[in-house]
């Protein structure tokens, strides 16, 4: 049976994204495609997104790298007409399908934001150091080396205005309840994990 | 009426005084114009000025006053005398304001003057005061047919005003087309959900309404008369006839769905799960809150798609080119039936353009919120498969070619058709034109009465001469072709409501029914005064027509815009005051020029064509005769006027009510005077014609067509004579229109007629 | 006017030698000079900023502010909590309205809090520092501490995304908000109107699709140039750091020759009102604010 | 002092635009008195300054001129103009309105002669025109203007303007010591025909219409086609009153937009479709208009129009909403960015002028009243049984074309009518 134009993959969306129940009230005007800073660079400008959705083209629409592509810029939240929250949507959408393991591979905003919530997550504070070290390293060690390299100068340049210390790699900035933090964030995880039907 | 007493009053003020010799005009109006009281004031509309013009009324026994000031639309309150007859002679916008102000100017401009002098004390002469209908009657009950909820909106409306009612309805019971619906789209905040219909409140209303009287199973069988003293023959199912004397009508007749058999490639007829917006709404009444079943087998309803504009928008011929504005807002409602019943029911509405107006956008939204999905798609068919049909649809959003395989219902949203009866225009085109001696439309007319063809059921059954229902405007639908006048249908005393003028929804429709119920109430009570309807409201002038003159040519009969003139037995036209609008197209129709008014007549106009002094051959000054429309053409000279827009001073203006007033005797009269040109300026006529009197500037233009041959035997340049369309905003254009056609008239010569 | 008393959440960058360090120290001296006192937050943690959405999902996500704003609640009770970073800010107060908007998202965020021993109540606002000084202040107050006029310098006001949408300012416009080149005006600087005011600069995606991030930003300060300004200022930590640090990585892709400064307006502040360079943390310039720190040694 | 005959058999009409002057006249014609209210100087409101209809490309003046005509031999309507309603106390068929009536300094002696327009050197923005020109301080509100009598700007009086205005009058028309003075009145029925008002396109930021000079509204356009207009019918942008041969019409400015107005103001589709017909008649082939929408509602028949537009070469309709508007500093071209959402592409195209189809919002009642009027969300007067013999009429109450408005005004006429012939049946 053919699931064009079903409801399934919209009742998921709404079930398991960030604001999931907003898409329905979509009315493809496509201010949002417009709007988006990065729009260039997508295969499905938002409202695309949404329409697909409705049309029950799940696969489609999570191996997509388009919601990877938001900038959280707010642009085109502020000009829906009908105040949809677009980049929580995409978020909620890049989220799922990252939970899903259907996120394209290599996706370098993916890796980031990994990066950046596994670094937070750590010590409470983010280790601006580690974090860019990591994303240097993403794909490797040789290649992380060469974009390391290649950012020398700026890293450098932070260092003598004192906007970047070394000694961050060792240790850092980090909040003092870090047990509680931890706990706290994984029962938030476990009460989302939950709701959404994820296991 | 008492003897006649001509006064002339000539104003000095706004420049008159400075630019014209006033005391030559005040000659004028005293030799040629044979005026009995000459008075020349330096201020004549202000209070001292008008009482002056009291007093003359009062203790002269004036009883014909020329004013000789500024246009007739200027002050018109303070020169509105209604105790005698008042010509204006627009001395103002006509001459001072579109003449140079220079020297050598001066002496045209005078002459320009005097001629206008000449022209309102001609007129004025011409004039009677119109006496009104003495016998003027009203029965002050409306006739409303139909019975639906615009028919019971304009009984009900008209009953809290204190009228009585006549409601006649044909079938069994009130209702109409909301009777069939399970709920109606919300009217009133907050727009969200399907609401009962008001079908059975209104009714029980009725019901109780010691005004209303209703008769079921029975229609109109024959409409007579007049607004004020309509007489309706209702005959009922069961053969019998009852006599309702009425002073004015709504018809509130309704639609009927298009035909959705018409629809095979949207798997009508071919899938009982295939239904129009009436079918589900028999579903949704069967079924009143639990599941709709699939109709085929009885099973459950999984996935409907709303299929929108079945057989509507359509540029192909095929089906209906409009949009039915109700529609998309069923659908929504439609698919709410579902959702309500239970939430998880795929419910589809695919659409090209969604057209909710106004707080439309809430009842949207909120089918929205209700789970309701709408594609922007364009369906290409509709194929039944077992107890499923598969729905084939281009996606315009997702630019694809896709199908919906597994719909349990499609609901076609097919359109409106009018029940508007009988189109008369066809016939009444082919008998103008056979009047005007060609006969090909009667032909075409005639044999496409005989081929067996099912003729469409009169509504009304009008014994009007022109035919048995209200005029079509277009696809069948009665409204008016008027953007500021929507109730200006061309019966008077006879207002459409609700889908059979236009298409519309519940909400229209009942302020439709009130504001049509207003107009019949309008309509008896100046039926009673003897008063004409808009847009010549108020005016108590008629038709008077020498009989004994007549030649049964039948042009007035068949050219009334307002079918106002019937025939009698012995084949002579019988007008009917209470439908007259005051137009004077009859008059201008009328080669034997037996018809006038009391206040606007063959000779009004012929007496000041001919009052004009025409210089001789020699003069090198030529006379440009300017019939203008007094709605559009002659604002519109007076506002190029208020620009100062100078114009030409050889021609002169006369405004008619109507270019169709304008009879061929006036423009025969003028060239024979020595004119050397005749300009008609009337409005735009052709589809989007804006002829207050529908037709006027048409006929007009058929006419001087044939005018020809006129001046061939006058042996004329036929660019003697010309008609121009002219808008009310064409401040810059008349007056170049003007100049051009001087030149013209320069370039052709004078008129050889001069002096005989 | 009185001494004011906030509730300080100072976020990650803004941490000693972070990537805005620059920003905390002008932004101490500024509240010095305003006589504003800022109390941070005990044990604050990180926001979250926009970027978390992958691996933190939602509530993990709303639990980081609403524990930010149970700490406030606990130990600053009575203050608004007023952060200087727009993503801090705009997280915050969005966790906040989540939570306002939803029973559900309140008591999942309790059971959360829960674990670490703190509960929300919600009865702080959440305020950026830019709304303290415009709405708590007003230009007309600001300009009363003027020393030292910016006079003369021509400042692109680059306001940016976060502190301007989807919540900005009460009363400014999301195409062009106004307050900061008001405070540039107040400061006695001049404010040039350029189209480039709230353009994305790319954010969190400056690591993650450099290419298309550093386009953002060139267009950011080619519109500036071309307007006539010699210096940009900003609310926002991550528009400041892209905006400068990526100008050399810009020249080189774009064969452009930017070297603008990009300062915060917290060290116009400073500069105008007296401070020293030191103050204004000037020295943590990448490109040197060369005509802020000649009026800084006036 | 201005004196009103009225009782409570009377209608009070508020709003002179189309919509109250057919409630009055209709009412009138029935037999009814009727006190209608205008605050502007002249009768005819909005549609008065439009250039053409929908669909039939008529002048909206030439129906003015019939109503004016039906008004001029009326003795039952009493308008009064510059006034505007304060208070109404009391109840159905019992009210008293009090009226606050602007000083014209130009009384009923004003024959319009214009010579004091002639003799003042002062300018005013000319509100008839949106502002787009100026007018001689002594003014006739426009050429049609019903009282044909000129207004003396307030800006002026205690000027030597004034002085010189008064010198140049014959007549003793011109008044400068007119103050502003109150009238109270009885009236049984109310009927709110106060109309609407264009959205502020200052509001609607993407597209700057409060930054660049060639972005304007579909009002405006309205006056710059109309002969009367601002640059006498030419279609001239403003920057640099360059022929604008490429315009584009962005719809749903303002309308369907829960930022701005939530409803839907069902005009500005065919409001543009009809404009781009403006665009054809003074550039023909060379023209070309390019809508913006969402979805065209060309309801019912005006599909006609709809379908004879898209047979126009010379017009592209795209399925969009505009995401931003930029004018290029140098060309005085505005670029527009979004995205055509059938099939998904991108655009950023210049055109030399954009016509912003601004929305209706129905325009505030200050009025002291008995109780709060039931309107809908978006502020139109609901018919509801609370609001007594308060009747909205027009786009009052709705948002609508002008031929629904008119048959709204009429129906509107019948409910006040219901009231003051129940009023004399008591009363006998």
């Amino acid at each position: 049976m053919s699931e064009n134009y079903r409801n399934n993959f919209l009742k998921e969306v709404e079930e398991r994204v960030e604001e999931g129940h907003w898409v329905k009230m979509c009315m493809q005007c496509g201010v949002c495609a417009g709007s988006c800073p990065l729009g260039a660079h997508w295969a499905h400008p938002p409202q695309e997104l949404f329409m697909m959705i409705r049309a029950g083209k799940r696969e489609e629409v999570l191996t997509s790298d388009s919601m990877w592509m938001c900038t959280s810029c707010y642009n085109c939240v502020v000009r829906c007409p009908r105040k949809l929250p677009i980049t929580h949507i995409m978020h909620g959408l890049a989220n799922l399908a990252y939970r899903l393991g259907l996120s394209p591979k290599n996706q370098t905003t993916q890796k980031f934001a990994s990066m950046f919530w596994n670094n937070l997550a750590q010590t409470g504070r983010v280790n601006e150091l580690k974090l860019s070290l990591g994303m240097y390293f993403k794909d490797g060690f040789g290649q992380g080396i060469k974009n390391a390299m290649a950012m020398q100068s700026v890293g450098l340049g932070m260092v003598k205005a004192k906007r970047l210390n070394p000694m961050e790699l060792f240790g850092g900035h980090g909040i003092k309840d870090k047990s509680g933090f931890h706990a706290m964030l994984k029962k938030a995880r476990e009460i989302e994990d939950r709701r959404k039907n994820f296991a | 009426m008492a003897d006649m007493k001509v006064a002339a009053y000539i104003c000095q003020g706004c420049g008159l005084g400075e630019r014209l010799d006033t005391a030559a005009l005040a000659s004028v109006a005293k030799k040629e114009g044979k005026a009995a009281l000459i008075k020349e004031h330096e201020f004549l509309c202000n209070a001292d000025g008008i009482k002056m013009i009291r007093d003359d009324i009062a203790n002269e026994a004036v009883t014909h006053v020329m004013i000789g000031a500024c246009s007739r639309r200027a002050k018109t309150e303070a020169f509105g005398f209604t105790d005698v007859c008042v010509s204006r002679a627009n001395l103002r916008e006509g001459v001072i304001w579109s003449q140079p102000e220079t020297e050598e100017a001066r002496e045209t401009t005078q002459e320009m003057a005097e001629d206008y002098i000449r022209m309102g004390c001609a007129e004025v002469k011409k004039m009677t005061l119109p006496e009104g209908d003495p016998a003027a009657v009203t029965e002050r009950t409306l006739l409303v047919v139909g019975g639906g909820v615009s028919g019971m909106t304009a009984a009900l409306e008209a009953s809290k005003a204190g009228y009585k009612v006549v409601l006649v309805e044909k079938s069994g019971a009130l209702g109409g087309w909301a009777a069939k619906l399970h709920k109606r789209t919300p009217g009133k905040s907050p727009y969200k959900d399907p609401q009962n219909t008001p079908v059975a409140e209104m009714a029980a209303a009725i019901e109780a309404d010691a005004n209303i009287k209703v008769y079921l199973n029975a229609s109109t069988s024959k409409t007579s008369g007049a607004p004020g003293r309509f007489e309706i023959e209702i005959s009922t199912e069961s053969g019998s006839t009852t006599i309702e004397k009425v002073g004015a009508i709504v018809q509130a007749t309704g639609f009927e769905l298009y035909d959705a058999n018409k629809l095979p490639e949207l798997g009508y007829g071919k899938s009982a799960n295939v239904v129009d917006q009436a079918g589900l709404e028999a579903l949704a009444k069967a079924a009143n809150g639990s599941p709709i079943k699939r109709p085929s087998d009885g099973g459950e309803v999984k996935t409907v798609v709303f299929v929108q504009c079945a057989g509507q928008r359509d540029d192909s011929g095929k089906h209906l080119p409009y949009c039915s504005g109700s529609c998309c807002l069923t659908s929504v409602k439609q698919a709410m039936y579902f959702k309500e019943a239970n939430p998880d029911i795929d419910t589809v509405v695919i659409y090209t353009d969604l057209r909710m107006p106004g707080n439309g956008e809430d009842f949207y939204r909120s089918g929205q919120e209700k789970g309701v999905i709408f594609t922007k798609g364009k369906v290409s068919g509709v194929e039944a498969a077992g107890n499923q049909c598969k729905v084939s649809f281009q996606d315009l959003i997702l630019n694809d070619q896709v199908a919906i395989d597994n719909a349990d219902l499609v609901v076609l949203a097919t359109g409106q058709v009018p029940n508007s009866g009988v189109d008369i225009d066809t016939k009444l085109k082919a008998e103008i034109a056979a009047a005007a001696g060609d006969n090909s439309l009667m032909e075409a007319y005639t044999a496409s009465q005989q081929e067996g063809a099912v003729q469409p059921i009169s509504m009304l059954n009008l014994t009007y001469r022109q035919g048995p229902d209200v005029p079509q405007l277009k696809y069948g639908f009665t409204d008016s072709h008027f953007i500021c006048f929507p109730y200006e249908t061309r019966r008077t005393g006879i207002y459409s409501a609700g889908p059979v003028r236009r298409p519309m929804d519940m909400v229209q429709a009942m302020e439709d029914a009130t504001g049509a119920a207003m107009k019949a109430i309008q309509a008896i009570e100046n039926a009673g005064l003897g008063r004409a309807a808009h847009p010549r409201s108020g005016d108590l002038s008629f038709p008077k027509v020498r009989l004994e003159g007549c030649t049964q040519c039948k042009r007035c009969t068949v050219e009334c815009p307002f079918g106002a003139i019937d025939e009698d037995e012995k084949r002579f036209p019988l007008f009917n005051q209470a439908r007259c609008r005051r137009c004077g197209t009859c008059m201008g129709a009328c080669p034997v020029r037996v018809i006038s008014f009391e206040n606007y007549s063959i000779d009004t106009v012929g007496s000041q064509l001919k009052a004009v002094d025409v210089p001789d051959e020699f003069s090198e000054k030529p006379r440009i005769l300017i019939l203008a429309c007094e709605n559009d053409a002659y604002p519109a000279l007076d506002m190029a006027a208020m620009n100062r827009n100078v114009y030409s001073a050889f021609v002169r203006v006369i405004p008619v009510r109507c270019l169709g007033s304008v009879n061929t005797i006036w423009i025969n009269d003028a060239l024979s005077s020595g004119y050397d040109g005749v300009m008609m300026m009337g409005c735009k006529h052709g589809d989007d014609y804006q002829c207050h009197f529908v037709k006027g500037s048409e006929l007009a233009n058929i006419r001087m067509s044939k005018i020809g041959d006129t001046l061939k035997n006058m042996s004329l340049e036929e660019e003697r004579v010309s008609t121009f369309e002219v808008a009310i905003t064409d401040i810059e254009r008349v007056p170049q229109l003007i100049n051009d056609y001087a030149a013209l008239i320069q370039k052709i010569g004078m008129s050889p007629m001069k002096g005989f | 006017m009185a001494k004011k008393t906030y509730s300080f959440y100072p976020g990650c960058s803004s941490q000693t030698k972070a990537s805005s360090d620059n920003y905390l120290k002008s932004t101490n001296s500024m509240c010095k000079y305003l006589d504003i006192e800022l109390k941070e937050i005990p044990d604050w943690n990180c926001c979250g900023a926009s970027i978390g959405y992958a691996e933190g999902g939602e509530l993990p996500r709303i639990a980081l502010s609403a524990r930010n704003m149970a700490l406030s609640e606990q130990h600053n009770p009575g203050m608004d909590l007023v952060a200087t970073c727009a993503a801090c800010w705009l997280s915050t107060r969005e966790a906040k309205e989540r939570i306002a908007h939803s029973s559900q998202t309140l008591s999942e965020a309790n059971t959360a809090l829960a674990e670490a021993g703190l509960s929300y109540k919600g009865n702080q606002a959440a305020r950026h520092m830019a709304e303290v000084l415009v709405e708590d202040f007003g230009f007309d107050e600001l300009k009363r501490g003027v020393k030292k006029p910016l006079q003369g310098i021509k400042f692109a006001g680059y306001v940016g995304c976060q502190t301007n949408r989807p919540f900005g300012l009460a009363g400014e416009s999301f195409e062009n908000p106004k307050y900061l080149d008001n405070l540039v005006e107040a400061m006695g600087g001049e404010a040039v109107p350029y189209d480039q005011k709230v353009t994305c600069c790319g954010g969190a995606l400056a690591f993650s699709e450099p290419e298309k991030s550093q386009k953002q930003i060139k267009d950011i300060i080619e519109s500036a140039y071309d307007h006539g300004a010699e210096m940009i200022v900003t609310p926002c930590p991550l528009c400041q750091a892209n905006v400068e640090i990526y100008q050399g990585e810009v020249n080189k892709r774009f064969g452009t020759k930017f070297n603008i400064p990009v300062t915060y307006y917290s060290q116009l502040i400073t500069v105008a009102y007296g401070g020293t360079a030191a103050e204004a943390a000037l020295d943590g310039q990448l490109i040197r604010a060369t005509r802020l720190e000649d009026i800084a040694k006036k | 002092m201005t004196d009103v005959i009225a009782t409570n058999q009377t209608i009070l009409v508020v709003g002179g635009g189309i919509s109250g002057m057919t409630a009055a006249l209709e009412a009138a014609e029935c037999g009814k008195n009727v006190v209608l209210v205008e605050k502007n100087a002249a009768l005819g409101g909005r549609v008065s300054q439009l250039y053409r209809y929908f669909p039939k490309l008529c002048h909206p003046v030439c129906g003015l001129e019939i109503n004016q005509r039906r008004l001029k031999q009326n003795p039952r309507i009493r308008v009064l103009t510059m006034a505007e309603v304060t208070e109404i106390t009391g109840g159905e068929g019992d009210y008293t309105a009090t009226v606050k009536l602007a000083p014209r300094y130009v009384n009923e002696n004003c024959t319009a002669c214009g010579e004091c327009g002639k003799a003042v050197d002062a300018e005013v923005p000319d509100a008839f025109n949106y502002n787009l020109s100026k007018v001689k301080a002594a003014y006739l509100p426009h050429k049609m203007a019903y009282p044909q009598r000129y207004v003396i700007d307030p800006s002026i009086i205690g000027t030597a303007d004034a002085d010189k205005a008064k010198a140049a009058c014959k007549y003793g028309a011109v008044d400068l010591d007119m103050k502003e003075e109150s009238v109270q009145f009885k009236a049984g029925a109310v009927i709110w025909a106060t109309g609407w008002k264009p959205y502020d396109a200052a509001k609607i930021q993407p597209y700057g219409y409060d930054r660049f000079s060639n972005v304007i509204t579909s009002v405006e356009f309205e006056r710059l086609a109309d002969i009367h207009g601002p640059t006498k019918g030419k279609i001239l942008r403003p920057s640099d009153g360059k022929e604008a041969r490429n315009i584009a019409f962005i719809q749903c400015a303002g309308s369907r937009d829960e930022n701005h107005l939530r409803h839907c103001s069902r005009i500005c589709c065919m409001a543009s479709l009809k404009q781009t017909n403006y665009v054809r008649e003074a550039y023909g082939d060379e023209g070309k208009s390019t809508i913006y929408y969402i979805d065209i509602r060309a309801i019912d028949r005006f599909e006609d129009f709809y379908q004879k537009v898209q047979k126009d070469k010379t017009v592209t309709f795209i399925k969009s909403k505009v995401a931003k508007a930029v004018q290029d500093e140098k060309t005085g071209d505005v670029v527009l960015h979004g995205v055509n959402t059938e099939g998904y592409h991108r655009y950023a195209t210049p055109h030399d002028l954009v016509v912003l189809a601004v929305g209706m919002e129905p325009s505030v009642m200050a009025a002291n009243l008995p109780a709060e009027i039931v309107s809908d969300s978006s502020g139109f007067i609901e018919a509801d049984p609370s609001n007594h013999a308060f009747f909205g009429a027009g786009c009052a109450s709705n948002p609508l074309d002008v031929n629904r408005a008119v048959q709204s005004a009429t129906a509107s006429a019948l409910r006040a009518i219901q009231v003051v012939n129940r009023v004399a049946r008591v009363e006998g």
